[in-house]
């Protein structure tokens, strides 16, 4: 849309929401949020910027076809399934954690990355739905 | 020691899948590495097999969280075999799809999401948790789907249509009876569940309960008056998707209402009156639909129909010889049916078309491939001694001798019209001579390695035919084992509830 | 034995693939393969002779009682040596008679395929074992017929005949089935001891229809003998094969094999005769139509083995041993005058009897054959088919009926002339103008080696004995009347004598013409056939009414009948035990938020349902979904309201950006459906209200929620315990979850993206 | 004390809603109906917002109801504006007395530019 | 009258109305853009709804929902927009 | 409130079931979103109605508070949410190709497929 | 460079916010965070002129609350009065705000304001097309805008 209000707007909300999309991912364990949503908010942010920049601008953003975040995000997910099998020979899926907390994220273990993995997978299929159907409007 | 391995083949096809998904523009690669991947994937499916065979049936707690707290894969003999029949499928439709899947499907990302698929129907057998069944079929729904449409040609969208409503209708069906489930038991554990549902005391609410399940598993399994979907969809797809839609994705139905009716519901008076009634009107109506179909593939699509009333009214009748045939008649079906799904595809290819007034020829032009198609469509037919016939003798005997003489009849009118149909395609797809002139880019003008794509699925499903048929000691007392387990709860709830990790 | 089974199923694919010309070469040796099985049959003539059975037992399929149980009895071996030897003259003569024929390997493969098949039925002791090589010789024998693959015809007659053997070899599965579930075993002959569960109750009646269904199709008993004059468009070999010594009488052998076990039926005896003697008086009376030869041989087969039928449904020791005998005779001569036949067409291009005559200068030795046939047909004296008339007629009056004998002779009379007119009529009268060619010795050698055994068979009836007798005491007979040309004067001779005279006054005077066939196509609309045939067709426009009816393609009308028949079996259900508490529940206190909430909600519904715009109704469809979300705000579920909201904003983007490109709504359904439509839905929402409630009254034991309360920060080291489970308890689930996401974006981007050129399929 | 003020900022918040609802009835055109309802909306919104941060009294919830506040302030007027704007574009007419309109005319129908009066002399200008 | 009883009687109960009023704007349009305005507003007093409700329950947790509902709430509106813009003339 | 949200539910599920029984393809859509919808409440409510008590672990404590909203079901419609998401994109997408192929988006006309030539 | 600078510690001040806590570790990870989302957008982010002055901040802050409740307050008499006392239209106001920001502020700030609507910005930029409730007088109300926000915002951003 050529509208220079909402173009400048976005620019701005841009990386506020990808800060409260990460934002959303970490806290997820502790409080409500996690990757499902942050990887949503994630990519409301970049469906925002495609409306108002045009979609060739935010690709161009995004440096790489969003549907590569898809198996980068499946590999995170599975692999921290993998990581007590490989590991310790436990369970697929067993939570595996690191003795001490760290600070802001709390503690870090494989059903964090998990999440992590599922972040990127719901921000790579969004984009990939979304911009698909633009541009093949 | 864990009891990782029971998942290995489906973590396996994930891995594919992925690694698949990163050679996204490489059709070669993808070809081969589906290839060598189906093969292993094989292999693993075997092993486990083996060691159910030789352990009993083995229960992993994903996550280490005991049973019923976290997802519990449980492996027993009824599940481990069709994972193994899985595998073989895939691995003919992997062949099959590796030279007629043309390269600009394959840069769509066929092959991830055929293993995908492959990764789907495996986990489906092999969950012992009712919503995760739920969330495999749901994986099996959309890259079924994905698989349909890709292409997007005009039938592909219009049968992608039709599949879509009338899955996700089932889909619905099926959670909304997995919500009322969990409404009166707190439970998803499917162990769990069998021990809860017997000391329930408001038994008219737990049949309401199982008349949904039985609907939504209806619609998957393809059964009267539910199965629309398939004959408008199945002739969509590539030959190789159909063949894996055609052997398995209504046996996962099939599968689930067996699971589902002898681990948690009880075979009472009214739901095997259901059943029964359903699965004679399935013999039925799949006959007639295939009776009067014009086109190879529809026709085949109307047989799945019609065969599958005979899975369902073995379980309709609720005893251990039924099962057995019922077990039996499910494992030859994948295969024949998948393989019929190929030859379709083949001989289309052969012909040019697949409508049957526009077929003909073969037996002339191609004699040995007019043999190689006979063991499957005798097959089909149970022409003793191939594999058709084996289960029907456990059908037949357990309707005869619990007195169920209609639902006899109906069998063996199902069994007639499928003699029928499959001697009138002989006429007309291998002795009728061919309308018309053989396609001039046709079979003939292949490169080894085509004909060599196209051949050698439908040789390996075929001995996997002959080996059901000549080994049917085997199978018979494999099927007896799985009624066994089936029947015996009481060893799934012992399997599931005794392994806690150290 | 084993070994001497299956040689025709491994020799049939080697004889399909063997190349041509080796084949052209080496066809006559193929005989070998019969030939040696009927030597191999012949070395356990002695020990058959002195009673003994000879046993094997291989096993195959023990868990369902199917092993492969041979039995070599009298009566095994009455049939190996008609099936081998007649296979040994049939193998031999078609190595000429299709001489050059493009597919001669592929015609021996079938008829290996076939006599393996009839060798393996007639060796069966295991009822499971006669059902599979029943239906082999039923599949090998569609082959066969069909083996004219390019002629319609032929395809036509190959599919009718299997269809109707094929559909009694069910009810012989049923049979077999069923007696092996009432018995307890499945040996054939330790079932013979147990006749009381062939002969009472119920489960006797059903046996007996399974066993006669499957007989009668298969020997082409009224009303389903109509496959056979059909299957006369297979080559002459094959009819002659088929026809005279092995598949129509596989039927025979079955009702042989278990005329013990039926010993003590009620219905056995009568239903047998009285259809075996419609069948052999109705196909008697066609033959008298046919002017092509191998029609008057398709009818007077059907009639024979009316007679046999009726013969064993007599069942006293003449009529048994009758049938028996008769089963000798009719191979010999049907075998020979079907291979005169083909002589006689091969040579002349033409089997039509009103153009056929003088044929006997070019082809003398058929000739003879056939004169010698004939006359065996007709009951003459000397030949063989005089002692088995004789035998009928004394099973006939040994019976206490007198029509029986009425209607055997009026039967005989008419398949002498049958005989005549095949094997006398094509060799008398005025030469043809034109010359015929003469044919090799390899052709009429096998039919002159039968006539041969007609006569002398005919001459010393007891060289017969040592293989009859054995197996009339395998089916039950006791006291066998020893085969003797002369009986002095009596009643049956009177008999005799009449039948051949009839049939001799018969074929003087009958002027066989084509007003004559026309005249009985006349019958052909009350035909059985017809019937049938027509009966089958208004089944198939039933089955494509159902059909187009129930998938009429209209994707609304799949889901009314799925979502009716859900409703339906619950209703059904509901009325048998009806729900029983609904007070019981402890109702949660209203607040305003929420009735406001769930007020706006159900006015979005409907507001989404009926409105006439879609951008619209995607906006109420965002009204609800924020609504939901609202709903989880109040009932404690923010992950849910965060996740709702956030879907529910993305859904209706997706909806905007790809409904700008489409056209409005039309207005297409009428009011009836729409009501129709609105009565389902509201009966399926109601009966899902009905269930939520009931199921709300349970309050099961929340274990697995409890331990994750106990367990989320102490033992998974998180504090918000949904996203706990998700990522933990029920990882898996997340991970299915992500993939199936991941297959629609797939999916999405393939849809979209991915054109297809036209050639590409 | 501390309650009152509470109750005050959030009755204030409540009453602003509530105008803002009887606004968006009430208003004669779609126009006016954004400008009456975005704002008073927004106000509410955010007075409601600071009375919870008093009641919760604590960094975290403070930052919290602050960071929506910011949210909703950057977002809602480009809402506004935006289906305002389309409004226009699409034909959605002014309240008939409506004193002036200086949009008119100057959508370029096919480029969907916007031109302001100065440059639409020019063009004018330009063509004759 | 607590602090919480007054947001649960008074508070809530106009929010509510306002909610209703809104919605009724929604329903009677008449054009696609009031339904969208009227939307938005609805999400709006939503947020404020969540706000007093976490008054009421003592849960701040509630203010996260409110937190995304504020970002992405107008999403919709520039969607609806962006539709209105690019839609044929036909509807 | 269990039993207007249980109304609530049946409502939802009957016009979910009417929209896909027209004759648009769009509606069909519509009604199956519909139908997401009511099966999360339905499971919603099969978890039973806790108010301000969601399961999330308070400040220091080590276990939930007495009287939790059962975290179970949430998590199901959770999962269930979002597979829909995926299955409604993807849906939604197949209106738009159909109306490319099929060039409507009448229900009614895409019924070629099943006719018996 | 600069600017960039300080958006990274705007939003690490924002991300401070957001969780609530106010630690140095966490001022850290905010930092390295908010760097990484600035490099992900950075190569469109043309660069602009930012604001720095605090006191006008604050003061424009409050000058924008005071107009926002007179506004209102004015917009509610109508509203709750039976009858409508308005002359609404559209006015066109020149712009002296030249930069993206400068006129995406501005527009946002009358939008925020009861009874005005910014609708939208011509092409050239040169005009914002304003739509009023109360316009008495269209030279009056064109000052109004121009010395109220527009010169109060441009000098925080100058
Ligand atoms: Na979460
Ligand atoms: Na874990």
């Amino acid at each position: 849309m050529k509208s220079i209000i909402l173009k400048t707007a976005s620019n701005y909300l841009l990386p506020l929401l990808l800060l409260f999309s990460v934002f959303v991912l970490l806290r997820g364990h502790y409080l409500p949020g996690g990757g499902f949503i942050g990887g949503l908010v994630a990519s409301i942010a970049f469906v925002l910027h495609a409306f108002a920049n045009g979609l060739s601008n935010t690709k161009n953003l995004l440096r790489v076809h969003p549907g590569f975040f898809i198996p980068a995000g499946l590999t995170l997910s599975l692999g921290s399934g993998f990581a007590p099998m490989v590991l310790k020979q436990l369970p697929f899926m067993t939570g595996v954690w690191f003795k001490d907390p760290i600070p802001v994220i709390g503690m870090i273990g494989s059903p964090l990355f998990f999440d992590i993995g599922v972040y990127f997978v719901v921000i790579g299929v969004s984009l990939t739905i979304i911009f698909t159907i633009s541009e093949s409007a | 020691m864990t009891t990782n391995f029971i998942i290995y083949p489906i973590l396996y096809q994930a891995i594919t899948a992925i690694l698949l998904m990163f050679f996204w523009r490489n059709p070669k690669t993808q070809r081969l590495l589906s290839i060598l991947s189906s093969s292993f994937g094989l292999v693993l499916a075997v092993s486990l097999f083996v060691f159910i065979w030789q352990n009993g049936t083995t229960a992993l707690q994903a996550g280490n969280w005991a049973a019923p707290f976290g997802i519990t894969m449980v492996a027993d003999t009824f599940s481990a075999s069709l994972v193994v029949l899985t595998h073989i499928v895939a691995l003919a439709a992997s062949i099959y799809s590796s030279e007629k899947v043309i390269s600009s499907r394959i840069k769509f990302g066929y092959f991830p999401i055929f293993h995908l698929l492959i990764m789907g129907l495996t986990g489906a057998f092999l969950t012992g948790d009712i919503f995760n069944l739920y969330v495999w079929f749901e994986i099996i729904i959309i890259s079924s789907f994905v698989l349909l449409t890709l292409g997007g040609r005009h039938h592909q969208i219009e049968g992608a249509v039709k599949y879509f409503t009338l899955n996700m209708l089932a889909s619905i069906i099926f959670l909304t009876a997995i919500a009322l489930l969990y409404g009166i038991t707190g439970s998803l554990n499917m162990a769990e569940l069998s021990v809860i549902i017997p000391q329930i005391e408001n038994k008219g609410l737990v049949q309401l309960i199982a008349i949904i399940f039985f609907t939504g598993f209806g619609i998957k399994a393809g059964v009267f008056p539910l199965y629309f979907w398939l004959p408008a969809s199945y002739h969509a797809p590539p030959a190789a998707v159909s063949a894996v839609f055609g052997g398995l994705l209504t046996k996962v139905g099939v599968y689930a209402l067996i699971r589902v009716f002898t681990l948690i519901f009880d075979l009472d008076e009214f739901n095997s009156t259901l059943i029964m009634v359903t699965a004679a009107l399935t013999l039925l109506s799949g006959g007639l639909g295939a009776l009067v179909q014009k086109d190879i593939i529809k026709v085949f699509s109307y047989l799945i129909i019609c065969h599958i009333g005979f899975m369902i009214a073995g379980l309709s009748m609720n005893s251990q010889v039924a099962l057995i045939g019922a077990v039996f008649y499910m494992f030859h079906d994948i295969i024949i049916k998948s393989n019929l799904f190929l030859i379709s595809g083949l001989t289309s290819s052969i012909m040019g078309s697949s409508k049957l007034e526009k077929m003909g020829g073969l037996l002339n032009a191609y004699p040995k491939i007019s043999l190689l198609i006979a063991i499957p469509l005798f097959a089909l037919v149970g022409i003793p001694p191939l594999s058709g016939f084996w289960p029907k003798l456990s059908l037949f005997g357990a309707s005869l001798s619990s007195g169920n003489y209609t639902l006899l009849a109906f069998m063996i009118f199902a069994s007639f019209i499928t003699l029928f149909i499959i001697a009138r395609i002989w006429n007309q797809v291998v002795a009728k001579p061919k309308p018309g002139k053989f396609p001039e880019n046709g079979f003939n003008t292949y490169s080894f390695k085509q004909k060599a794509a196209f051949i050698v699925p439908i040789i390996l499903l075929s001995l996997v035919t002959l080996y059901i048929s000549f080994g049917a000691e085997h199978i018979q007392i494999l099927a007896e084992r799985i009624s066994n387990e089936l029947l015996n709860t009481e060893q799934y709830y012992q399997a599931v509830f005794k392994t806690i990790n150290p | 034995m084993i070994a001497a089974v299956l040689a025709g199923f491994i020799l049939a694919p080697v004889f399909a693939f063997s190349k041509k010309i080796l084949v052209e070469k080496t066809a006559k040796l193929f005989a070998l393969l019969p030939l040696i099985l009927f030597v191999y049959f012949v070395s356990f003539s002695g020990q058959v002779a002195s009673g003994e059975v000879v046993d094997f037992t291989y096993s195959w399929v023990p868990s369902l009682g199917i092993d492969l149980n041979f039995r070599i009895d009298g009566l095994s071996t009455l049939f190996l040596l008609l099936i081998t030897g007649v296979g040994t003259l049939v193998f031999f003569y078609t190595s000429n008679y299709l001489k050059g024929h493009e597919k001669l390997s592929r015609f021996y493969a079938y008829l290996s395929l076939f006599m393996a098949s009839m060798i393996g039925l007639v060796l069966s002791d295991n009822v499971f074992l006669l059902f599979i090589f029943w239906e082999l010789t039923s599949i090998s024998s569609f082959f066969l017929i069909g083996f004219n693959n390019t002629q319609e015809g032929s395809r036509k007659s190959a599919i009718t005949a299997l269809a109707i053997t094929g559909f009694g070899g069910l009810f012989l599965l049923s049979f077999a089935i069923f007696s092996g579930g009432l018995t307890g075993t499945s040996r054939i002959s330790e079932m013979a001891e147990m006749t009381e569960v062939f002969s009472s109750g119920t489960s006797s009646v059903l046996l007996l229809i399974f066993l006669l269904v499957a007989a009668f199709t298969k020997s082409a008993q009224f009303p389903f003998h109509f496959w056979l004059p059909g299957a006369m468009k297979a080559p002459t070999p094959v009819s002659t094969y088929l026809h005279s010594a092995t598949m129509v009488k596989a039927g025979v052998f079955l009702l042989l094999r278990f005329s013990p076990h039926f010993s003590l039926n009620e219905w056995w005896s009568p239903v047998l005769i009285l259809f075996g003697a419609i069948t052999m008086v109705y196909a008697a009376i066609h033959t008298l139509f046919r002017t092509d030869m191998k029609g008057v041989l398709a009818y007077s087969t059907i009639s024979a083995l009316g007679i046999l039928v009726f013969l064993i449904g007599l069942g006293n020791s003449y009529a048994l041993s009758a049938a028996l005998v008769f089963i000798v005779v009719h191979a010999l001569y049907k075998a020979a005058l079907f291979l005169v036949t083909g002589i006689v067409d091969h040579k002349t291009g033409t089997r039509d009897l009103t153009v056929l005559s003088g044929l006997r200068s070019f082809m003398w030795p058929v000739a003879i054959a056939g004169f010698v046939s004939a006359a065996s047909s007709a009951g003459i004296p000397l030949f063989i088919g005089f002692i088995g008339k004789d035998l009928i007629y004394e099973g006939t009056l040994h019976s206490a009926m007198i029509w029986t004998t009425v209607v055997a002779v009026l039967t005989n009379f008419l398949l002498g002339y049958a005989g005549f007119a095949v094997g006398i009529k094509p060799f008398t009268g005025p030469k043809p103008e034109k010359s015929i060619a003469k044919p090799s010795a390899v052709l009429w050698f096998p039919p002159v080696l039968l006539a041969a055994g007609s006569l002398v068979f005919g001459l010393f009836p007891g060289l017969l004995e040592g293989i009859i007798i054995p197996a009339y005491e395998v089916t039950g007979g006791q006291d066998f009347h020893p085969l003797k040309i002369w009986h002095g004067f009596n009643l049956v001779l009177l008999l005799s004598g009449c039948t051949i005279l009839l049939a001799i006054l018969l074929y003087r005077f009958w002027k066989l013409n084509p007003e004559k066939e026309t005249f009985i196509s006349r019958f052909d609309p009350i035909a059985p056939k017809t019937i049938l045939l027509k009966a089958s067709l208004l089944f198939e426009k039933m089955a494509a009414f159902w059909t187009r009816t129930a998938q009429n393609g209209h994707l609304r009308n799949y889901v009314l009948i799925i979502i009716v028949a859900l409703i339906t079996a619950l209703i059904y259900h509901l009325i048998g035990s009806p729900l029983t508490y609904l007070d019981q529940l402890i109702w949660t206190p209203l607040e305003w938020g929420e009735v406001v909430v769930v007020s706006i909600m159900f006015v979005a519904i409907i507001f989404t349902v009926f409105s006439k715009s879609r951008l619209a109704a995607v906006a109420g469809l965002g009204v609800v979904g924020y609504a939901m979300c609202f709903i989880f705000v109040f009932f404690s579920a923010p992950d849910l309201a965060m996740t709702q909201f956030t879907i529910d904003t993305l859904t209706v983007i997706l909806f905007v950006l790809v409904l700008y490109r489409l056209p409005p709504y039309l207005k297409l359904t009428n009011n009836r459906l729409r009501i129709r439509d609105g009565v389902v839905s509201l009966a399926f929402g109601a009966l899902i209200t009905l269930l939520a409630l009931e199921v709300m009254n349970e309050s099961p034991a929340r274990l697995i929620s409890e331990f994750y309360a106990e367990s989320s920060y102490l033992k998974a080291k998180g504090k918000n315990v949904v996203n706990v489970i998700l990522v933990d308890f029920r990882g898996i689930d997340t991970l299915i979850e992500i993939t199936v996401l991941s297959i629609a974006a797939i999916g999405v981007f393939g849809l979209l993206k991915l054109r297809l050129k036209k050639s590409e399929k | 004390m501390n309650e009152l003020f509470m109750i005050v900022v959030i009755s204030l918040g409540t009453l602003f809603i509530l105008l803002a609802a009887v606004g968006l009835v009430r208003m004669p055109d779609l126009y006016l109906r954004i400008s009456v309802t975005t704002k008073a909306a927004t106000l509410g919104v955010g007075l409601l917002l600071a009375g919870t941060a008093l009641y919760f009294f604590e960094v975290s919830t403070t930052t919290r109801a602050l960071a929506i506040i910011i949210f909703l302030f950057l977002t809602a007027p480009i809402g506004a504006h935006l289906i305002g704007r389309t409004s226009y574009f699409v034909g959605t007419p002014l309240w008939k007395r409506s004193v002036m309109d200086d949009l008119k005319g100057k959508y370029d129908k096919r480029t969907r530019e916007l031109m302001s009066s100065e440059e639409e002399q020019k063009r004018t200008e330009e063509q004759n | 009258m607590t602090l919480q009883e007054y947001i649960h009687y008074i508070i809530i109960p106009i929010l509510s109305l306002s909610g209703v009023l809104v919605f009724i704007r929604f329903l009677i349009g008449p054009s696609l853009s009031d339904r969208v305005v009227a939307l938005d507003l609805l999400i709006t007093i939503g947020i404020g709804i969540i706000a007093v409700y976490s008054i009421v329950n003592k849960r701040e947790t509630f203010l996260d929902i409110a937190m995304i509902l504020a970002l992405i709430a107008f999403l919709s509106t520039v969607a609806f927009s962006y539709y209105l813009e690019k839609r044929k003339k036909n509807e | 409130m269990e039993l207007i949200l249980a109304i609530l539910t049946g409502v939802l599920y009957a016009a979910g079931i009417y929209l896909i029984l027209r004759r648009s393809l769009v509606k069909l859509i519509i009604g199956l979103v519909l139908l997401g919808n009511a099966i999360n409440l339905l499971i919603f409510l099969m978890g039973g109605l806790v108010e301000g008590n969601p399961p999330i672990i308070s400040g220091e404590e080590k276990v939930l508070a007495e009287g939790f909203a059962d975290p179970v079901p949430q998590a199901l419609i959770l999962t269930a949410i979002v597979i829909s998401f995926g299955l409604q994109s993807f849906a939604i997408v197949l209106i738009k190709r159909a109306y490319q192929v099929v060039k409507t988006d009448d229900l009614d006309q895409m019924n070629t497929t099943d006719k018996i030539e | 460079m600069r600017i960039q600078f300080l958006l990274n510690i705007i939003l690490t001040i924002v991300w401070m916010f957001l969780t609530g806590s106010l630690e140095v570790i966490n001022f850290v990870f905010g930092f390295i965070l908010s760097f990484f989302v600035l490099w992900i957008i950075s190569h469109t982010n043309k660069s602009n002129k930012y604001f720095y002055l605090a006191p006008r901040i604050i003061g424009f802050f409050f000058y924008f609350l005071y107009e926002l409740f007179r506004a209102n307050i004015l917009v509610a008499a109508d509203v709750v009065t039976p009858k409508f006392y308005m002359k609404p239209g559209i006015v066109e106001v020149p712009l002296d705000a030249k930069s993206n920001l400068e006129i995406t502020l501005l527009a946002n700030l009358i939008s925020l304001t009861p009874g005005t609507l910014s609708l939208d910005v011509s092409h050239d930029r040169k005009v914002l097309y304003v739509h009023a409730m109360y316009i008495e007088d269209k030279e009056k109300f064109i000052r109004s805008i121009k010395n109220g926000f527009e010169k109060r915002l441009l000098a925080i951003l100058r």
